[in-house]
């Protein structure tokens, strides 16, 4: 399936990109992390968390395709 | 799914003093409102291995950070017997000694802004997407995470 | 005894949301801060026995007050690690609406604003020999009495 | 002795005045409260507490002619 996915702060300066659309062929996002790792090496050493259709999801959750995010860790305030 | 937009709490750079005073000002037609408390978040001037924090770019994915601010905001509303509340975020550039954050409750009593106030202002540091970057004088930089 | 006196937390009238927002501006020089937290108390036009509070005449025990303010004053900046810290109060005539008592702490970091802030407030409201007549819109008045 | 005692708020309003010298011969704060309330009869209805030198005192602490006040219930804020 085609997925879009969103980078942000320290993330995004790894991808050096805001934002991509990706053939996705596995179904749990520790799959697309997988993905992501293999296409982006230094993703490895980064902490971040995923969110799904604006919500932080597990490892273990399905992606369904919705709007995927790559959240480095908040800062607000 | 989310049926509308929920409002926006980001501003355009930094949060000025006057701003806030003028929604002080506002409130003084509400005459339920005993008490009113208000959070600010300020940029510091952090030195880090020599090096002076000058300014934070802030940068959020703004459409979930306005979706968990509505929600912290439903949430406070349920909790605690508030008159009214409001959040503000700078996105952009904010120097150090500017102001980033606005958080602004109101109650009939004492007592409950207090309790509300943190529990809000926890919950958008813990909750809400938006992303740090510390500026140095000498224009280097490095990632802000909240503790 | 006393050697000197402290400094006066009294205004006479209403502190003005200018007055406030100012106060915040000339914080912003001081870039080692990261939190400020703010408390205003604001005269409620409460309805008694079906007539309107107006308006609140402040009279104090005034050399008492102020250094009642400092012992808590003092005592605050031994138990947090505030930056700086102000207690304004009005004398005379505030109006429902307007703001009466305005008290600002700040600090490096935010957990320890509002835990100071709290404790001064409700210190002032115990310890402080500030008096309250509350007067209705018929011109009759009651006292005030903190709960 | 010679004292001088201040009135505030509500209890001015019944004394009529804010502050007065009177001679007491006492020794307690119970003393003068007893004297104070023949002077005003008013007084006894009311809910107020002592200040000596700007302390709250208890009705058994001497009095020793420093500034004392009679003050109703605090409304600050």
């Amino acid at each position: 399936m085609q997925i879009t996915i969103k980078y942000f702060g320290q993330i995004a300066e790894v991808t050096k990109l805001e934002e991509e659309s990706l053939e996705f062929s596995g179904s749990l996002v520790s799959d697309l992390i997988e993905v992501l790792n293999k296409k982006y090496s230094k993703l490895i050493n980064k902490d971040f968390q995923i969110a799904q259709n604006q919500e932080l999801v597990s490892n273990e959750t399905e992606i369904t395709g919705q709007e995927i995010a790559l959240l480095p860790p908040f800062a607000g305030g | 799914m989310k049926d509308k937009k929920p409002k926006s709490v980001f501003k355009e750079g930094a949060i000025t003093s006057d701003f806030i005073g003028n929604s002080i000002y506002k409130h003084q037609t509400k005459t339920s409102i005993g008490a009113h408390n208000i959070f600010l978040g300020q940029v510091r001037a952090d030195e880090i291995d020599g090096k002076t924090v000058s300014a934070i770019e802030y940068t959020a994915y703004e459409d979930m950070a306005n979706q968990k601010s509505h929600d912290i905001r439903e949430s406070a509303f349920e909790k605690f017997e508030l008159t009214c509340m409001h959040i503000y975020h700078s996105l952009g550039t904010v120097k150090a000694g500017e102001i980033c954050l606005f958080v602004f409750v109101s109650s009939p009593r004492r007592k409950v802004v207090f309790e509300a106030l943190e529990f809000i202002v926890e919950a958008i540091k813990a909750d809400v997407p938006v992303f740090g970057k510390e500026i140095f004088e000498d224009e280097s930089h490095q990632w802000k995470k909240n503790t």
